[in-house]
């Protein structure tokens, strides 16, 4: 018997408030450092891919590696825009929640470039399955902003009546699955919503997100293996913004590995992205959309990422991190390394880009003095009677009962 | 009742090919209790096949595949092994449309065989009714008879809405009144046990009054429908036996016009007494008919312990349990009504 | 509350190196609603730490350190994400010491903030006790107080059993009776705000008679007893007010004395109407207080639907409706009794 | 957009009812073959074996490779005795449930080598997490066969008082932890008990079981996961028989790749080991356990091995799999490999192997006589008081009141 005592490991930061910030224990190869193997490889041929990571934004915005491919300066632009409107919009709404317009809010600052980027690449009727930081995703597909902010408003306009907490939306239309409070728990409905697509014939395919911290949950596992097993037609991705609430991302295994290499432990490829770069987020999202669409089955891919916000605004970050942190990241602000590509191939200038600002903080006003003459929570919100509608498809005498009760 | 679930199924596939079934060893092989034998075949591989060992992962894709607005028909191989999926049927299933405002919904027929009767031990036998009962957003059905089984399942399989679907396992191969030292019987000749080949449904909110009576009134529903009739049998007394089917949607209507009419009642379930479903029942019939009661209710359930092997016929509330409780409810007039 | 229920954890990790507290971030920063704070910098990085987001594997973990002979005290963030570990709260850790006759057993306490009147939307206001008090080997604690919150706390981490402590948690920062458009309160003005430094503890399954009455009985936990004493207020009856403290094990005894006594009772609880804990409630009085009951026995409680954001006040069961479920019991019998 | 039509596909085994056996699609290397790195050595630096098999005892019954040590014969013959004893020992209780003596059986032929090659590695005070099919651990400690089968009658006798279903034994003074009907839930104890045991600065390791199906459970990755992030001294066992119940193993992602892979998604160390080959078993174990107490960490390993009878007594393979399938599984029986083994070293002998058959077999016999007198299920059990007993440390007045209305 060994004489060694046991201990137990507790996993800590490299940086608490007071600390300096250090990401080295975060390996970044260069851009186009990392190979792009065909959709067609097998899975084990590609186990590399984990530990590197796809990046095509060098340093000085240019567009390097086998994952660049000429991109149309149009879908730049729109992807630039989108993602711009996200944050401006985001900022704005985390305001609101200041002035007691609203209960609640989630910025995704930091992140745009992912749900953005995945937005328009997918297609108008495939399907994502949202966590609440992908905000990007309804932006860059045109839903009504001011539909966004009746929903955080809860107001008489809200297309949920009033029913959800704010940004747990619902887009059917916009190809945005019903988001809810709980985290994790729809992953394996992207699984079963693209198995479906498969059963019947179709072409369309999902996509599911999954944050760092919610990789530990079993139904990360469960989805997984279910896509792996039914060769399923979906991405799966999670978005390492290296924190959770305040725990940051070791405490869901990232000293151990990476959150990509989760995938080889299915067979699937895995791939490990920047995602800070909108190039390389429409890149690998291609990729795997291109073998889904090819019966080639699913692809885990983790987007490397940073939340340069609080949680959520029940969130104060400088209790758990430095307050500097987000200013050390290394992989950058996904708008500022778009704009500057686009100003380097000659497409963007920075008035253009100061016109643009203006005009959809304009826009973001707009939309918001609108839904506040709707009313602000509290102050309109949809009829009392909306409480009883939907539990089922028809009430039951319960809540009929019960409407009654209330004198509706 | 096992051929009658098969031939709902069967139907069910057959009418629509947006049904498929899929579940732990339900493909090739079946079901361990046979009732998807023989749908891979007929049906196909992708119609009826196995799924991982991971109840969780079950439901989550059938909601999935629900949203895409496929209408699938998940077995889970014992009730007691829904509860890893629990989450998933209660934060999903049970609120997707709700919450997306309609947008998105669960045409879901979860099907899992429970309670006991069978010496299965803590973790083959358990009922997990009431668990359901109290989630806004689930239906929970449960047979008694073939007839009843095939008619519900295929009522089941046509809601728009999340269902429950609990399959009395000791009543698969034949009618159980509780007396187990009596020789099995088998549903061939029970009139309940005719179960017609084509499509039919048995609406869900509908009890069935299985014998009139003018004493008292039993509620309830799976095995105990019969053990209540064993157990009237031998009180000697004029019971009502309802059965309930469905136990969300409760038919309440029947329930409060039957204790109105008999002023007793005798709530019966196999799940353990505290905090089961008899609670609400007991609670419901007591806020409608106060005044028409004439003794306490009474409820007969399994004892506040974890199911225990050795004890089945010790632990599984059987006809003498019923014959007591019926002889306390008419008593107890007597003494002091 | 938040600081009883930090400094009840204080003491017990104190007094037991055997004892520690672990859940989503609860370590370095001290939870989401503080309650934590603070014990990681006193007792060690070891003692008080961060776990991955898997209620499923925290439950898991504290069974396991349990069985080794360690007392965890895990936290669950909000009890509305505790159902991903119901599996292993009902099929493992309530069940360990009965199947194994004694040779493991569970002496965990999970803590989660539970209940509604915050904002908080379907999934951080939901009360989900009733799911709990129908689990055989499972107890479950709800304190109504900042001492009784300490108190109770306490003797749950002494406990060999598993317990469910839910914490009201809009009783957090202040009491609460569902005046909403008054001014938030503090406990620094209440009696019961007042918290002994060191140890102390509440029996598990004594209620406190929270004010003696004559006309009726009201049974209450959580948030809803200081609603009731509005409701009793409001109401001009003269009402007993029962706080159980606990569900599991329950006090039955001061229920019925309490009933027996005035006659009539009106149960409450946040959680939705149907299957929840009242209807127990109302079925116990019913069994064991009948021949004394003047009027039905009423349940004030959410209505059955999922807990809608906008619709907080409509929702959440506040005095008035406490007021006229108390003028229906009193009222009906003046009719018919 | 794509014009393939997706399909979704649907595992199925090589062989059914009629067809040969056919196990080419499970990748085989020679034993000797598969590397044994140090212990201390990195994660990264062992990402290949799980792609092998750790395999000793070659088709001559000689131990090869670096796997192998030097061992006692004495340990071997031990080993040797335990398996057979428990292969006799299911026999003889398969039978007796055939003779309506209990309720419910199950047998772990074929695969002895688990439970019983770790059982002897691991220390006395160290606790396994077990499925139902390692009943060979409790017979090679030592723990009474006549106990064993009064809690499979559930008799008067009965060590869990008839609270517990056949075989779900329960023996803390053999290591032995709680077994219950439902699996995977206990996987992830394993890790707590590891990490109380490091958080008390004990030397005691945990090894936790799961079957191959099973680890599709959340469950699961829930246990890999608090095992890799406080990296807990403890062994997690995948007994990978190729089947669970009716499904094979595919069902569960092992068309995709092998079980062992998943470690590589926790940074974990995974080992694929001959489940068949006691030696190999035993090294394997040795290996895991020095890390574990060492403050190295967790260690996956799979076992590849072949359940050669039917899932339990409820069962019938001849349904779903070629009834011959187990003459053709490639690893052989690990009884008769062991002894094939120890007397090609000269330390056993036909002979002996027959006489010590016997021996066994007088001795099941014997142990059933007992139990047999005691009384078999239904004939009888314990006080019905029991029951009512341990649903809490001390009975509330609910279980008071009925066993008082059931007049005891
Ligand atoms: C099932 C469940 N458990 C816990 C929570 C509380 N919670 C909300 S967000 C969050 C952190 C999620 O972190 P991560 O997955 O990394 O996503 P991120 O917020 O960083 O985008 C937690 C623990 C929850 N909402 N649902
Ligand atoms: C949670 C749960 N789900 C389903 C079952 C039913 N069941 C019992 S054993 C079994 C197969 C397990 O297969 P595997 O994990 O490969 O173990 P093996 O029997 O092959 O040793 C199943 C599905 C169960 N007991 N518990
Ligand atoms: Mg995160
Ligand atoms: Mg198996």
């Amino acid at each position: 018997m060994s004489e060694i005592e046991l201990h137990l490991h507790i996993p800590v930061p490299s940086a608490r408030p007071g600390d300096a910030p250090c990401f080295d224990h975060i390996p970044i190869p260069a851009a186009g450092e990392t190979r792009r193997p065909d959709v067609s490889a097998t899975e084990a041929e590609m186990r590399d891919l984990p530990y590197g990571m796809v990046r095509i934004l060098d340093g000085e915005g240019s567009a390097v590696g086998p994952w660049a491919s000429a991109e149309d300066p149009d879908f730049l632009r729109q992807g630039l825009r989108a993602m711009t409107q996200t944050r401006i919009f985001e900022d704005r709404l985390f305001r609101a929640h200041r002035q007691g317009k609203t209960s609640f809010f989630m910025k995704s600052t930091g992140e745009e470039a992912i749900g953005v980027a995945q937005s328009m690449v997918l297609a108008a009727d495939d399907m994502c399955f949202p966590t609440y930081r992908v905000q990007g995703w309804l932006i860059a597909r045109g839903y009504p902003i001011v539909d966004m902010i009746n929903q955080i408003y809860s107001n008489a306009r809200d297309p949920l009546k009033g029913r959800q907490l704010p940004i747990l939306y619902s887009a059917r239309d916009y190809g945005f699955y019903s988001l809810s409070g709980n985290v994790g728990s729809r992953f394996g409905h992207a699984v079963g919503w693209a198995m479906a697509s498969a059963y019947k014939g179709d072409h369309r395919i999902a996509l599911g997100y999954i944050g760092d911290g919610t990789t530990a949950e079993g139904d990360f596992h469960e989805a997984l293996t279910f896509a792996a097993v039914y060769r399923a037609p979906v991405i799966l991705a999670i978005t390492n913004n290296q924190w959770a609430i305040s725990s940051f991302s070791g405490i869901a295994g990232a000293e151990q590995t990476t959150f990509a290499a989760k995938a080889i432990g299915y067979g699937l490829p895995g791939l490990r992205v920047d995602g800070n770069d909108f190039l390389a987020v429409a890149a690998a999202t291609r990729w795997a959309a291109e073998r889904a669409r090819a019966n080639l089955g699913a692809t885990l891919i983790e987007f490397v990422t940073y939340r340069a916000s609080g949680h959520s605004t029940s969130d104060d970050p400088t209790k758990y991190r430095p307050a500097d942190e987000a200013a050390h990241w290394p992989l950058g602000d996904p708008i500022v390394r778009l704009k500057t590509h686009l100003i380097a191939i000659g497409e963007w200038s920075e008035a253009r880009h100061s016109q643009m600002e203006a005009e959809l903080t304009e826009a973001v006003h707009a939309a918001q003095r609108e839904a506040d003459a709707v009313g602000t929570l509290g102050a309109s919100k949809p009829a009392v009677a909306e409480m009883f509608e939907g539990v089922f498809k028809h009430p039951d005498w319960r809540v009929i009962e019960q409407r009654r009760e209330m004198g509706l | 009742m096992i051929q009658a679930l098969n031939s709902a199924l069967d139907v069910a596939m057959a009418r629509n090919p947006d049904v498929l079934v899929f579940g732990e060893d339900v493909g090739y092989f079946g079901g361990v209790f046979r009732v998807t034998a023989g749908l891979q075949e007929k049906h196909g591989l992708k119609r009826c096949f196995d799924a991982p060992i991971s109840e969780g992962g079950i439901i989550a894709t059938a909601i999935g595949m629900g949203a895409y607005g496929l209408r699938p028909v998940p077995e889970i191989q014992f009730a007691d092994y829904i509860l890893p999926a629990f989450d998933q049927l209660v934060s999903e299933a049970a609120r997707l449309r709700y919450r997306s405002n309609g947008e998105f919904w669960a045409p879901i027929t979860v099907r899992a065989p429970y309670g006991g009767g069978i010496f299965g031990g803590q973790t083959h036998s358990q009922s997990p009714e009431a668990i359901f009962a109290h989630i806004t957003g689930l239906k929970t059905v449960i047979p008694s008879t073939p007839y009843d089984a095939k008619g519900l399942l295929l009522a089941s399989i046509e809601e728009d809405d999340p269902v429950i679907f609990l399959e009395p396992k000791r009543l698969y191969n034949g009618p159980f009144d509780g007396r187990h030292e009596q020789a099995v019987k088998s549903w061939a000749d029970e009139p309940a046990g005719e179960v017609p080949e084509g499509p039919y449904t048995v609406p869900l909110g509908k009890a069935a009054i299985v014998r009139q009576g003018s004493d008292a009134t039993i509620l309830a529903y799976g095995t105990m429908v019969h053990v209540a009739a064993a157990g009237i049998e031998d009180s000697g007394f004029d019971v009502e036996l309802i059965d309930l089917r469905s136990i969300v949607p409760l038919d309440i209507d029947t329930i409060v016009a039957s204790v109105q009419k008999t002023g007793r009642c005798v709530i019966l379930h196999e799940a353990s007494r505290f905090g089961g479903f008899g609670g609400e029942l007991s609670a419901l019939v007591q806020e409608r008919c106060f005044y028409h009661l004439e003794a306490p209710i009474e409820r007969v359930a399994g004892w506040d312990t974890p199911y225990p092997h050795a004890f089945e016929w010790d632990y599984f509330p059987g006809p003498a349990r019923v014959r007591a409780a019926l002889d306390r409810v008419m008593d107890k007039v007597k003494v002091s009504g």
